[in-house]
């Protein structure tokens, strides 16, 4: 007979302001099996929690329930008190009565009526819960990082540090990622090669990363602790062994009006090449697309010039496997490009620029070497205009988010315009200034007390050229919305920031959940910033959402820590939340009939053939049987079998279906 | 079936298989399933336009499968039958020989499965006129009328689950509404435990029936419960593009496509 | 005993159906739905088949419906409450059309019903029938009443019989119990005085196809007969010889649980199916088709006329009609009889 | 074949020559163009101001005259009535008590069925595909393609072009023989609210529309809307009084230019009504 | 007289629809009262049967939700549901169930607004249809003597 506990918590005023808790309490009460139930200010608090422990022990409840919040939110820590008091955790549910109750209806008995509905569900279905053991399975100490922008490469490095391997991939021909593009880095102005590329070479260099640039993750399949992953390395038409980096083939190379990718197309490349000087590894690829050979079938300037015979032409692209136990994504984001604004010039103002294309402007290393001259007719540009919001904040465009990093960089952007152009004009438009941050505020009050930067409240409608000026036709909202208009010569866009192109299909391949922006979604948006929904798959930096530099260091070294802490113990213990094939007493062994028309229902490939043979060692029977190592607990087989002999520990056909009648029937 | 009965002697005398299934006179004007285990035997062989009953609901009875490997007398929808059977692991080429009878009534023997599988897929599996009509006649009725049309037939059912003993394709050694904890089909055989027991009974059989008519042949109270299996072979074919048996084919029910198309999901 | 026999104009039994109904009986008559004859609850005379040999399923259904509530239950923090079925509520019915087999069969039913425990439910169902009996002027292949003590124009188990004088004759109405003359007192002038009492004329000819003596004696001695598994090859297990067969009385207790309330039913099963001797712990003392075919006949044939002393069959042929796979049971009856051991 | 043909106020008195253009080259390509009978006031532009179910009521009436009529698909050449009809069927459509409680103020019953055109979605349909042939005389003019406010705004409801930079007049233009010039003001304010109450703003607004086409060289400047025309040509003079030059660039209909290209009669088309001398 | 209530249950996976509902929670978007979830792993274990035992006890309508194709938490397990939504739709069509009363839809993590939605459309449409009598007359066996066929 059970001895069920019914724990109703208010939630402070949550729960107990639309649904009457004492009545929920006092109901469940009274139900067949339930021998203890009480009501309680807050359940997750540590009096709530002993409250359950001591009904527990006092009451030797054999099973509980706890009707409060999302059991996403608060499963584990009551499953944990259950344990703590000597009751298998698995024998604890929970019935949400504050997401799906109390904060979505209004007060009233209905509310309350649907309260005790959840409860008893839950009541009815505890009772067929049965005790579980953890699954315990080991773990590969190797962690796949994917991207190599500056949080790919801090994740990396701290992974590394605890002395794990790491694989480090990157799409590009080198790590370095937008920090590597950017001139200074606010709010303290240093440069961002710099420092950045210390870490870089780190990288490089450190026995326990392995890092393969030009190379895109394929496909991945496994789970926590075991995952296999098939990484393509693109192929680079170079033998990396072989050459020495000397830049003799790029020198010569013949294609050179190729625009370059790290300078946002405000330089050139040729069709070999390294995308930067400080570029790890600091060895060329060829870009096929632009290669005259490729296009054409001859050249081969760069195989003639190699002094190591380092070109391979008929190179292809390779596919590594590798074991992996955990993952961190840090790809980054991407911004709006100016064609995404025909009332800012529709991209074809050379003149009208992006913040990435200024950062190039004014980095030391860009194509002007850092001298802020317009793309044009390389004439510095005696006024500019700094536009905030380009696309963000702009539910019309699509992009109803604040982008967060572009106030702190237009501040940026103007005050070095200012340093490097003495006596121009800069003016910003702006909705708001946000300097969250430390040292931002006292920033940007820098760009415009000190440097004197003309910040105007107020959007901008449109920009047109007239008599080789860009004019910026905006409104003052500080003036009265008075009409301003500013012949500039240049513009900048603060282009929103943006989801990388393919986010939804990596998404994909990775089986972690996405935000309506293509953002990948983290597990939960407080307390589990750098965790995604599937186990052992971490985030850093703007692939998240947008991030500025420190964020992105922060959320690597967090997300470093996950994976520290996984590889911290040989085995990982999983919920036992899987599929089981049931065995029976010989002469029938398995209700299951062996047709294996779950193999393929499997999205995991975990349903196996099992033979159960005589003692003389002759086939009986052919049944499934379902390896738990793979089984992620899904139970499309379960609701497959046509003899319903596979059932799944957690949500068993039992449970389900007294789940049904508990609802629809009185108790 | 002069040949036939040849044929399964030899098969018989020459102990490649040990036992022949096939047809012979029964009593009344009816024919039935002849298991042919000496050549004497054999001479009571038959094949007429009467023989309609599948006989690849032997294949999977343990008492037959003891007898060791077995030769089927199988027409189109009992080597559709085999095939299916095989694609579901029930059996092989080590235990059994197909006799084929072509359409036309001709005998025509393959080495393997794989063989069998070939012909089958020369036919499409249609529905004939006279059911079609009546799907037809269902599909213009109302849902209230659907509704009492099946309340109507299926109130005569009595559960013998003779449709279920017929269909080669039930093979399964507990069935769904054996299955009692908890228990899905009611029991008793009254207008929700009849509902639900042949909705359950073409779910099941939904991509794996080659509407062989077994289980309409079957019922004592000559229900048209093999309307619904009909029903599911059109609207796979609706929305798949249909199946036919096959050895390694992807299971109707079992596998998805990303791009299948719905219109009732918002 | 001399029997009260009657004459009914052939044109009167409508007419008698019509008084029966003004007078709020509730007839169940043969009627037919997709080429299958069943006794169903008779609105009008018209629906009412004629001419068939036998329906598909027995008259059983009456008096032991294929489900049925037994109790209701409610439980609660003091306890279970149950409520049995209320016996008084059970409606009277005229059984209409009943062959001499089927009325044969009813007694063959109760004893089962009454051997050790007598049934309340069943005995009152059955107290509130009135059987109508048709004796048989045609019969076919499948026919063997006579083999098992039986005949065209048996009396036992109708209240009346009739006995159709002619092709296109009136009949002969024997009224049998004080439930007939109930009938009879309720529409007098039909049943009008009988000149012709002689019937057999008209009943058709059953020819004796095997002894049931010998059957049972040969029985006690074949439980281990080869016989059994060669037979029950074809056969694939289903329940539609037993559920269409007069006298089969196995059934299934299910509760039908809803929360706190539910019922219990009683519903038909069969020893033909394979989990039907299915044990808790996965042993199955019947587990071969050969086994379950065995304790078919051994139950009819043996069992039955040893401990209750009818037997289980009264020759109606059904369950060889409804069969899907021909298991024909006179042909296996007089196999067995053939076969030495 | 017919199509529905909805006015408005302004094609029957101050943009005479709009309808005339219209009909004379939905003519040159056979097509009939039936008006509503009885056809009501749209309501543009104040109605929205002051009372939404009234603003709702009045496009509804035309539609439900027009399903009464048996069209199902009617032009309306006027911006501003396009906007109306179309707001008008998305509101309906979207909120069924309020197409109930309209409905019941017309007394008259409405589907919403009715497809909806502006000119340019007309012609696009109907005479592009088969435009080519007939252009006797290319339009070989330098051309500003001016659409206004509301031919494309709000974006999301009539769904029409791109609302920032427009191309559907240019595309048309093009196929004219003209050269679109890519300008600035496609969609910039004529200042229409204000045409008859603060002509100075008429002046200064539709001033700087003026001055940028005939800084970039146009020779004309093409409209689809009757409160444009009326701005752009008959306030020129406090135009030129803003722009402190005399510019007379004319004004033309699209369906004008088009008339023009297909070598229709000048006077058919209503050029002679214009205050801007028709120089091309 | 007292408007019907009709009583609906859900069918909704523990990745997106059960987290969209938490969201529509979070959000303190209301929404109508008369829907009860049953959380399952993926929209791949709900079983069909579990749809007719809802009607058979009773429930007026059925939502079935879960992510939408591709964001699969196990990566096909609601590519499989459709599939079986699909033929199973079509035979509850056949056999004359009222397929009005089965909503199915997908709800991500993101779409709070959407699953109150999808709630409230669902009520209105089921209080439309009124309550499910034909099936709760089949449904109700206990209370009827006895089934002679």
């Amino acid at each position: 007979m059970s001895k069920i506990g019914v724990f109703v918590c208010h939630c402070g005023e949550n729960i107990s302001a639309t649904v009457d808790c004492a009545k929920v309490a006092e109901t469940a009460g009274n139900w067949d099996g339930v021998t203890f139930s009480v009501d309680y200010k807050y359940m997750c608090s540590d009096p709530g929690q002993s409250l359950i422990k001591n009904a527990i022990t006092e009451k030797g409840l054999t099973g509980v329930v706890v009707a409060s919040c999302s059991p996403r939110m608060h499963e584990p820590t009551f499953r944990k008190a259950c344990a703590e008091a000597g009751l298998n955790p698995f024998m604890c549910e929970m019935a949400n009565l504050r997401e799906h109750c109390s904060w979505v209806h209004e007060k009233g008995e209905a509310t309350t009526e649907k309260a005790i509905d959840l409860v008893r569900i839950l009541v009815e279905k505890v009772k067929y819960n049965h005790e579980l053991t953890s699954i315990k399975v080991p773990v590969t100490k190797t962690a796949l990082v994917i991207g190599g922008g500056i949080a790919g490469i801090q994740a990396s490095l701290d992974i590394a540090n605890t002395g794990h391997k790491v694989i480090l991939i990157e799409k590009d021909p080198s790590i370095g990622g937008h920090m590597s593009q950017l001139s200074e880095t606010f709010p303290t102005l240093d440069c961002s090669q710099c420092i950045l590329t210390p870490r870089m070479v780190e990288v490089a260099q450190h026995p326990n990363i392995t890092l393969y640039t030009y190379a895109e993750l394929e496909s991945l399949e496994g789970f926590i602790g075991n995952f296999k992953a098939k990484i393509r390395k693109k192929s680079k038409s170079i033998d990396e062994k072989l050459c020495t980096g000397c830049a003799q083939c790029t020198t010569k190379c013949p294609v050179k009006k190729i625009p370059s990718e790290f300078n946002e197309g405000l330089g050139k490349r040729t069709a070999i090449y390294v995308p930067f000087p400080q570029a790890v590894p600091n060895k060329p690829v060829i870009d096929r697309k632009n290669c005259t050979y490729y296009i054409k079938g001859k050249c081969k300037v760069c195989e003639i010039v190699c002094p190591t015979g380092a070109i391979r032409f008929d190179q292809e692209d390779q596919i590594v496997e590798v074991e992996i136990g955990a993952i961190v994504i840090a790809t980054g984001f991407t911004v709006k490009q100016p064609d995404f604004f025909p009332e800012y010039g529709y991209g074809k103002h050379a003149d009208v620029i992006t913040g990435l294309q200024f950062e190039r402007l004014a980095s030391a290393s860009g194509p002007t070497l850092g001298e802020i001259r317009r793309p044009s007719d390389g004439k510095v540009p005696e006024k500019i205009v700094f536009l905030a919001c380009a696309g963000s904040r702009d539910p019309a465009k699509g992009i109803p988010y604040c982008s967060k990093i572009c106030c702190m960089y237009i501040a940026k952007h103007a005050m070095l315009y200012q340093h490097k152009v003495h006596g121009g004009k800069s003016y910003v438009f702006y909705m708001d200034i946000r300097a969250g941050g430390k040292q931002y505020e006292e920033f940007v009050r820098r760009a415009i007390e000190d440097d004197g930067v003309n910040y105007i409240r107020g959007r901008v409608s449109k920009i047109y050229e007239k008599n080789g000026k860009l004019i910026v036709s905006g409104v003052d909202t500080l003036l009265n919305a008075m009409p301003v208009e500013i012949e500039a010569d240049m513009v900048v866009l603060a282009t929103a920031g943006v989801a990388n192109e393919g986010a939804e299909e990596l998404a994909q391949k990775l089986h972690i959940s996405y935000d309506p922006y293509k953002f990948f979604a983290e597990a939960h948006p407080k307390l589990k910033p750098v965790e995604t929904n599937t186990a052992g798959i971490f985030l850093a930096g703007a692939c998240q959402a947008p991030r500025d530099i420190p964020e992105s260091v922060a959320m690597a070294s967090g997300a470093a820590v996950k994976v520290a802490g996984l590889f911290s113990k040989d085995e990982l213990t999983r919920e036992p939340i899987i599929a089981v094939v049931n065995r029976q007493a010989p002469p029938v062994y398995s209700s299951c009939v062996g047709c294996f028309l779950c193999v393929s229902a499997c999205p995991y490939q975990a349903i196996e053939k099992e033979e159960i043979k005589n003692r003389n060692g002759e086939v009986i029977k052919s049944v499934a049987k379902v390896n738990p190592g793979l089984c992620q607990g899904c139970g499309t087989c379960v609701a497959f079998c046509r003899t319903k002999s596979i059932d799944i520990q957690g949500y068993t056909h039992e449970q389900m279906y007294t789940e049904v009648m508990a609802l629809l029937n009185e108790y | 079936m002069v040949d036939l009965i040849k044929r399964a002697k030899e098969l018989i005398e020459s102990s490649s298989v040990k036992v022949v299934i096939g047809y012979e006179q029964g009593t009344g004007n009816k024919t039935r399933a002849l298991f042919v285990e000496n050549s004497e035997d054999a001479d009571k062989l038959i094949f007429d336009s009467r023989c309609i009953q599948n006989l690849a609901a032997y294949i999977t009875k343990k008492e037959i499968k003891e007898k060791g490997k077995m030769a089927v007398a199988a027409t189109l929808p009992v080597m559709r039958s085999i095939i299916q059977l095989a694609s579901e692991f029930q059996v092989t080429d080590a235990n059994i020989l197909v006799l084929g009878i072509t359409p036309e009534s001709k005998l025509i023997e393959f080495g393997n499965l794989a063989e069998v599988e070939k012909f089958v897929h020369q036919y499409e599996i249609e529905i004939d006129v006279r059911n079609k009509e009546m799907l037809d006649k269902l599909e213009k009725m109302t849902q209230p009328e659907r509704w009492q049309f099946w309340i109507d037939e299926l109130a005569p059912c009595f559960k013998c689950y003779a449709c279920r003993a017929a269909c080669p394709m039930c093979y399964c050694s507990r069935c769904t509404v054996d299955f009692n904890q908890p228990q899905w089909i009611p029991v008793p055989s009254t207008e929700l435990g009849n509902l639900e027991w042949h909705i359950m009974r073409a779910i099941h059989l939904t991509g794996r029936c080659i509407d062989c008519d077994a289980c309409y042949n079957a019922c004592p109270l000559s229900i048209p419960i093999n309307l619904l299996t009909k029903r599911m072979l059109l609207d796979a074919k609706e929305h798949f593009g249909g199946y036919q048996p096959a050895l390694k084919g992807e299971h109707l029910m079992s596998t998805y496509k990303p791009d299948d198309k719905e219109n009732f999901i918002q | 005993m001399n029997i009260d026999k009657r004459l009914v104009r052939k044109d009167s039994l409508e007419k008698l159906f019509d008084i029966l109904k003004q007078n709020s009986k509730k007839i169940y008559a043969p009627s037919e739905k997709n080429g299958k004859i069943t006794f169903r609850d008779a609105e009008n005379f018209k629906g009412i088949s004629t001419g068939y040999i036998q329906t598909t399923q027995s008259s059983k259904d009456i008096t032991f419906p294929r489900a049925e509530k037994i109790l209701d239950y409610s439980k609660s923090k003091e306890g279970m409450s149950v409520k049995g079925i209320d016996l008084k509520e059970i409606p009277e019915i005229i059984l209409w059309g009943v062959r001499p087999c089927d009325a044969n069969g009813i007694g063959e039913l109760s004893s089962i019903f009454n051997w050790d425990y007598k049934d309340e439910i069943y005995n009152n169902r059955l107290s509130k029938v009135t059987v109508f009996g048709f004796s048989c002027n045609k019969s076919d292949e499948y026919c063997f009443c006579t083999s098992v003590g039986g005949n065209p124009g048996n009396t036992l188990g109708s209240d009346i019989l009739f006995t159709r004088m002619g092709d296109d004759g009136d009949y002969l109405a024997e009224i049998l119990t004080e439930k007939g003359n109930v009938i009879v007192s309720i529409a007098p002038q039909l049943f009008e005085k009988s000149e012709n009492s002689e019937k057999e004329k008209y009943l058709a000819e059953v020819p004796v196809r095997f002894n049931h003596e010998e059957i049972k004696n040969k029985l006690d001695k074949f439980f281990e007969s080869k016989e059994w598994i060669e037979q029950s090859l074809r056969c694939l297990g289903c329940g539609a010889c037993a559920y269409v067969c007069p006298t089969c009385a196995c059934f299934d207790i299910q509760d039908e649980a809803h929360g706190k309330k539910g019922s219990r039913v009683r519903c038909w099963d069969s020893c033909g199916f394979s989990h039907f001797t299915i044990h808790t712990s996965g042993h199955n003392p019947r587990d071969a088709q050969s086994q379950r075919w065995r304790q078919r006949i051994m139950h009819k044939f043996s069992y039955m006329p040893e401990r209750l002393s009818v037997y289980g069959c009264t020759g109606c042929g059904r369950c060889s009609r409804a069969c899907p796979v021909d298991m024909n049971i006179l042909e296996n009856l007089i196999s067995i009889q053939e076969v030495t051991i | 074949m017919t199509l529905g043909f909805y006015p408005g106020c302004s094609l029957k008195g101050s943009s005479r020559e709009y309808a005339e253009s219209v009909l004379a080259v939905a003519k040159a390509f056979d097509i009939d163009l039936e008006e509503i009978h009885d056809w009501n006031c749209c309501g543009a532009t104040a109605a929205h101001n002051m009372n939404k179910e009234l603003s709702l009521a009045l496009p509804a009436r035309i539609l439900s005259l027009a399903e009464k009529q048996g069209l199902t698909e009617i032009v309306v050449p006027c911006a501003a009535c396009y906007s109306r009809l179309t707001v008008t069927k998305h509101e309906l459509a979207k909120d069924p008590e309020l197409k109930i409680a309209v409905t019941d103020a017309n007394n008259l019953p409405y589907t919403g069925s009715v497809n909806v055109l502006n000119i340019i979605q007309m012609l696009d349909k109907y005479i592009t595909p088969v435009l080519a042939g007939k252009v006797v005389k290319p339009f070989d003019h330098k051309v500003a393609c001016y659409y206004g406010c509301l031919l494309v705004r709000p974006h999301e409801i009539l769904n029409f072009d791109r609302e920032e930079d427009p191309q559907s007049l240019d595309v048309l233009m093009l196929k004219a023989g003209a050269t679109p010039i890519d300008w600035a003001f496609k969609t910039e304010c004529c200042g229409a609210g204000l045409s008859v109450s603060r002509t100075s703003s008429v002046g200064r607004l539709s001033g700087k529309i003026i001055g940028d086409a005939k800084d970039r060289g146009a020779e004309t400047i093409i409209v689809a809307c009757p409160m444009c025309h009326s701005n752009l040509d008959m306030r020129r003079d406090s135009i030129n009084e803003y722009l402190g030059e005399k510019v007379d660039i004319p004004v033309l209909y699209i369906t004008q230019a088009i008339g023009i290209a297909l070598g229709l009669d000048r006077k058919a088309l209503g050029l002679q009504r214009h205050f801007v001398k028709v120089s091309v | 007289m007292a408007e019907f209530e009709p009583k609906i249950v859900a069918f909704v996976c523990n990745w997106c629809t059960y987290a969209g509902a938490d969201l529509t929670g979070t959000s303190r978007i209301k929404y109508a009262s008369n829907v009860r979830i049953i959380r399952f792993p993926c929209t791949g274990r709900i079983d069909y049967m579990l749809l007719l035992k809802a009607f058979d006890e009773g429930a007026d309508g059925i939502i079935v939700s879960g992510c939408h194709p591709n964001d699969c938490h196990y990566t096909s397990g609601n590519f499989h549901a459709r599939r079986r939504w699909i033929m199973f739709r079509s035979l509850c069509n056949f056999t004359g169930i009222d397929t009005n009363r089965i909503k199915f839809s997908w709800v991500s993590a993101a779409e709070g607004a959407k699953w109150a939605d999808i709630v409230n459309a669902t009520v209105k449409s089921i209080r439309e249809l009124g309550p499910y009598t034909e099936y709760k007359k089949v449904a109700k066996y206990p209370e009827k003597e006895v089934n002679h066929g």
